[in-house]
């Protein structure tokens, strides 16, 4: 997941990088096709190098020192707001084929949940006003789900032009990157573009809580290269994020 | 004039009425005032509205006691953990009791008190447009730009009773030097009526004097000036000492059910008097975390 | 990346077309890159939007000089002299052209740039109802506030094609840190489409990087960056020199008249090079403005 | 004028000081009867103490340092915004029986003025959201008229509750010194207080451009004392500000 999401950086991007697995990809793409991205920390700190260690939250002390940039909240949600940030990364207890993600509550009931979950962080901004938004999920049908109780995060609605019709800029889910596959968006839905190696699209499609598409030049997706794994185990040698394969 | 320097007691005794708007944890996961958070506990404040947008830990252990109505804030959990139990226990099972939620995101929580420290009604934006979160909230409205004719959403300004924000330094008279991330705490600490500030060090009025863009409040904004070291541990303050990234695992561990938060609350907020008591039962592990990293480079004045 | 670090001449010459629309002054009275703007009229740019709160003399040798076809600002004049001299002869005479003024107040200017910095189509604000600015300026609206039902204005966002700032140091990708009054330098600058910066020093990222705080725009946002001492004279630049206020009276005195004015740009602005040569020129008085000011007390990250 | 406008002053107060003869109002004010008054300066720096020498703008470096804040325009304008500013100085070209200021523009078109004035700068924002306006002007009767050509920063508008009535807060002029009397405002309108040492209310109503109203305990204004003299001529020693007489 890691090493895809990485590719999914250009060089010279402005990215909101969140925390866990955003923030290794950051780094690999960082240190091999993306040398000019800068990182956008919701807090307010913006780096054009990766912080000199393991970070646990963005807000911990390696991950100022030497930042270029330690502002307000609003400054850095004001250049996302212009149309100034090209890709944001965020993950979410579940999404719907349209890539709405909910990271509020599950049940019926926002008031009475059954499940409370953290909210929207920056997400929620993210996902309206980024170019591009770079979801990563673990797979499970639970999390996959024909619709979610609670659009946290605004995907493309209930299909076709639904963000230029609710006021939303341009942008949307570009990729959807779970522990077992990787999804592109076509028309505002999900469609399958690659099986990690080792699952499979039917394994894929029983994992999934919505009727699957799958692209025509389906494949599996390409293995990280072993330059990216050693990056991921120098940043991450204790495997505290990524100890569950991710 | 009065002095304002008073201990973390006397400043919640007296600037923290039940019923209160608090905005606390405004620098998101660094420089988090746990110490006023807990003095509040221990005075069993009640019906409490918490803002702020990423409160790590905070928010959860002041629902967990009891003490909070309301809170309006973008994300209530436990960063490098996960969910926060005592969050979860109140709004799905009303234990210890039903509190009310306004969904925000980090930007409208930012935008809403941007529109408090201008002293302006709201601020239209094209966030949240389509999410549900604009409808749950209950105070934002959709409205048409006049200039362009299209849609926006106005977030109203919050104005809280009291903001809270640690800093690494301050004077007698509130004037306080913050330096490392500031999230949402200068919007937040000029839109209250009434601010607190937490110290790590109390300076001479020359040494805020000799660098005033390191001001995040002047001291006319501020109520009460308390000098309170460590005051944010476990969160992190820059320049002073890091993250107790495992004193939040162990939180985390700790209070899965309502018997572990009670131990927890009973160990280490109600069971120690005072946050110089609780720094004192950290011990060791409180020294290890100490790192006055690295000079910033010189500016003239 | 292409380097960014280029001459004030080269800047000049790339970034800034006829018709633009400039922000530069914003800091009100110190940090006005009087080099920038010289350079503009050396090369003869024509029809500028002019945007700034208080421009001291710049904008004044701006109009007269021909470049501008519209002034957004708040003041217009010199600011311990008295009236400006060109802006008169231009708005009362038509000499040497009709500009078109579009007033503002400063708080105006300033919730008018940070509503480009955020990307919001306008702010609400309750300023200047009732003042004749409301309904001269020409583009603001009054409206109800939705939730209270009072009136209040909107001031639509300005997004400048460019905004000039000067500072005292800045690395070669263009994070500056600029200490001292801010005005509205950093709204302009985040709300702006290109940004130019015209640093004392240049200095290595570590420098900046060692306080981020400082930082008043990052370099993503910058399009070039000038290493240009001296930008700002006859205005201050903190911790570097301080403002010479005589010049300013000797312009006021030297420009009442038409023939004045074009014997004063002769000798000052189109008579020398670039800055360098202007610095020159003023000899042994322009190092007796170098104020190297006090140390800021230390921070640590 | 100096003296005068100092005893408007109180202490504790916040204070938009500008530049000129509020400035060494405030100096004044703060060394006799009002110690802990803050001044606000519109570049966005706080004072709680006067700068150690003369200044000729509020950007000067000694005005910066030993600031207690260095901040933005907006959030010290945010605070007036919110009400938190007592107390503000402005002056102006030309003043109406209602307070209302012109620094814009003389003569009936804005777009071809018969002389074009600096503008507004902060003065119009003062004028509006300060709880009082403390106006200072030299007295002639081109200045001090019935009516004036642009209403830069609104007084009382047309009197009565014009404020209230166009969406303002609270607040407008609560005295306009001049060179030769001083007027309070009731009812929205000037009335003269006091006339200065030296004038009288005849010479004051031959020079004001309305029908002068007088208060019936209309009275000499009250000399400065030594004290404030000596305040007056140690910061300002070569009467750069106050060598008119002011």
């Amino acid at each position: 997941m890691v090493a895809q999401a990485a590719r999914e950086i250009r060089d010279g991007e402005r990215v909101f990088v969140g925390m866990r697995l955003p923030l290794m990809a950051f780094v690999v793409a960082k240190r091999t096709h993306a040398p000019n991205a800068v990182g956008f920390f919701e807090l307010g700190v913006v780096r054009d190098e990766p912080a000199s260690e393991l970070l646990y939250t963005m807000g911990d002390n390696p991950n100022i020192a030497g930042a270029i940039w330690c502002a307000r909240t609003v400054d850095l949600m004001g250049l996302l707001q212009r149309g100034e940030v090209h890709a944001g990364f965020i993950g979410g207890a579940e999404i719907d084929v349209h890539g709405n993600l909910n990271t509020t509550a599950i049940g019926p009931d926002r008031a009475r949940p059954a499940v409370q979950l953290p909210g929207s962080g920056g997400g929620a901004d993210i996902a309206s006003l980024a170019h591009r938004l770079i979801v990563i999920m673990p797979h499970d049908k639970r999390r996959l789900r024909a619709s979610v109780d609670f659009v946290t995060s605004p995907g493309y609605g209930r299909g076709g032009d639904w963000r230029k019709r609710v006021g939303l800029p341009g942008g949307g889910p570009s990729v959807l990157i779970t522990t077992l596959g990787v999804f592109r968006f076509a028309d505002g839905s999900a469609v399958l573009e690659s099986f990690h190696p080792g699952t499979s699209v039917e394994r894929i499609r029983a994992e999934t809580g919505w009727a699957l598409r799958v692209a025509s030049t389906v494949r599996e997706t390409e293995r990280p290269s072993e330059e990216v794994l050693a990056i991921i185990r120098q940043y991450d040698p204790q495997g505290f994020w990524t100890r569950r394969g991710e | 004039m009065p002095g304002k320097v008073i201990s973390t007691r006397e400043a919640v005794g007296r600037l923290v009425r039940d019923g209160a708007s608090v905005a606390l944890g405004c620098a998101l996961e660094p420089a988090i005032p746990f110490a006023f958070a807990h003095e509040v506990i221990r005075q069993r404040k009640r019906d409490l509205e918490l803002i702020g947008p990423i409160s790590d830990i905070a928010f959860d252990q002041l629902i967990g006691a009891g003490c909070v109505a309301r809170v309006s804030a973008a994300w209530v959990g436990n960063v490098s953990a996960g969910l926060a139990h005592a969050y979860r226990r109140a709004m799905e099972q009303g234990i210890p009791r039903r509190i009310e939620v306004r969904d925000h995101s980090n930007f409208t929580i930012a935008q809403a008190l941007l529109a408090g420290a201008l002293g302006a009604p709201y601020l239209p934006t094209r966030t949240l447009l389509g999410s549900d979160i604009a409808r749950a909230n209950g105070t934002f409205r959709e409205a048409q730009d006049p200039f362009s004719g299209e849609t926006v959403l106005l977030v109203p300004a919050i104005v809280p009773d009291v903001t809270v924000i640690a800093v690494q330094r301050a004077d007698e008279d509130g004037n306080a030097h913050l330096w490392g991330p500031w999230g949402v705490s200068q919007e937040a600490a000029l839109a209250a009526k009434s601010v607190i500030v937490l110290a790590d060090q109390i300076v001479e009025r020359a040494v805020i004097a000799s660098d005033p863009n390191r001001t995040i409040v002047p001291g006319t904004k501020v109520a009460a000036v308390v000098h309170q070291p460590g005051a944010c541990h476990p969160s992190p303050l820059q320049g002073r000492y890091r993250r107790d990234h495992e004193f939040f695992h162990e939180y985390h561990r700790a209070t899965r059910s309502i018997e572990g938060f009670a131990a927890w609350l009973a160990e280490w907020v109600t069971g120690v008097a005072d946050r110089d008591a609780y720094l004192h039962k950290l011990g060791p592990r409180w020294e290890a975390l100490r790192d006055s990293g690295k000079p910033a480079a010189e500016a003239r004045f």
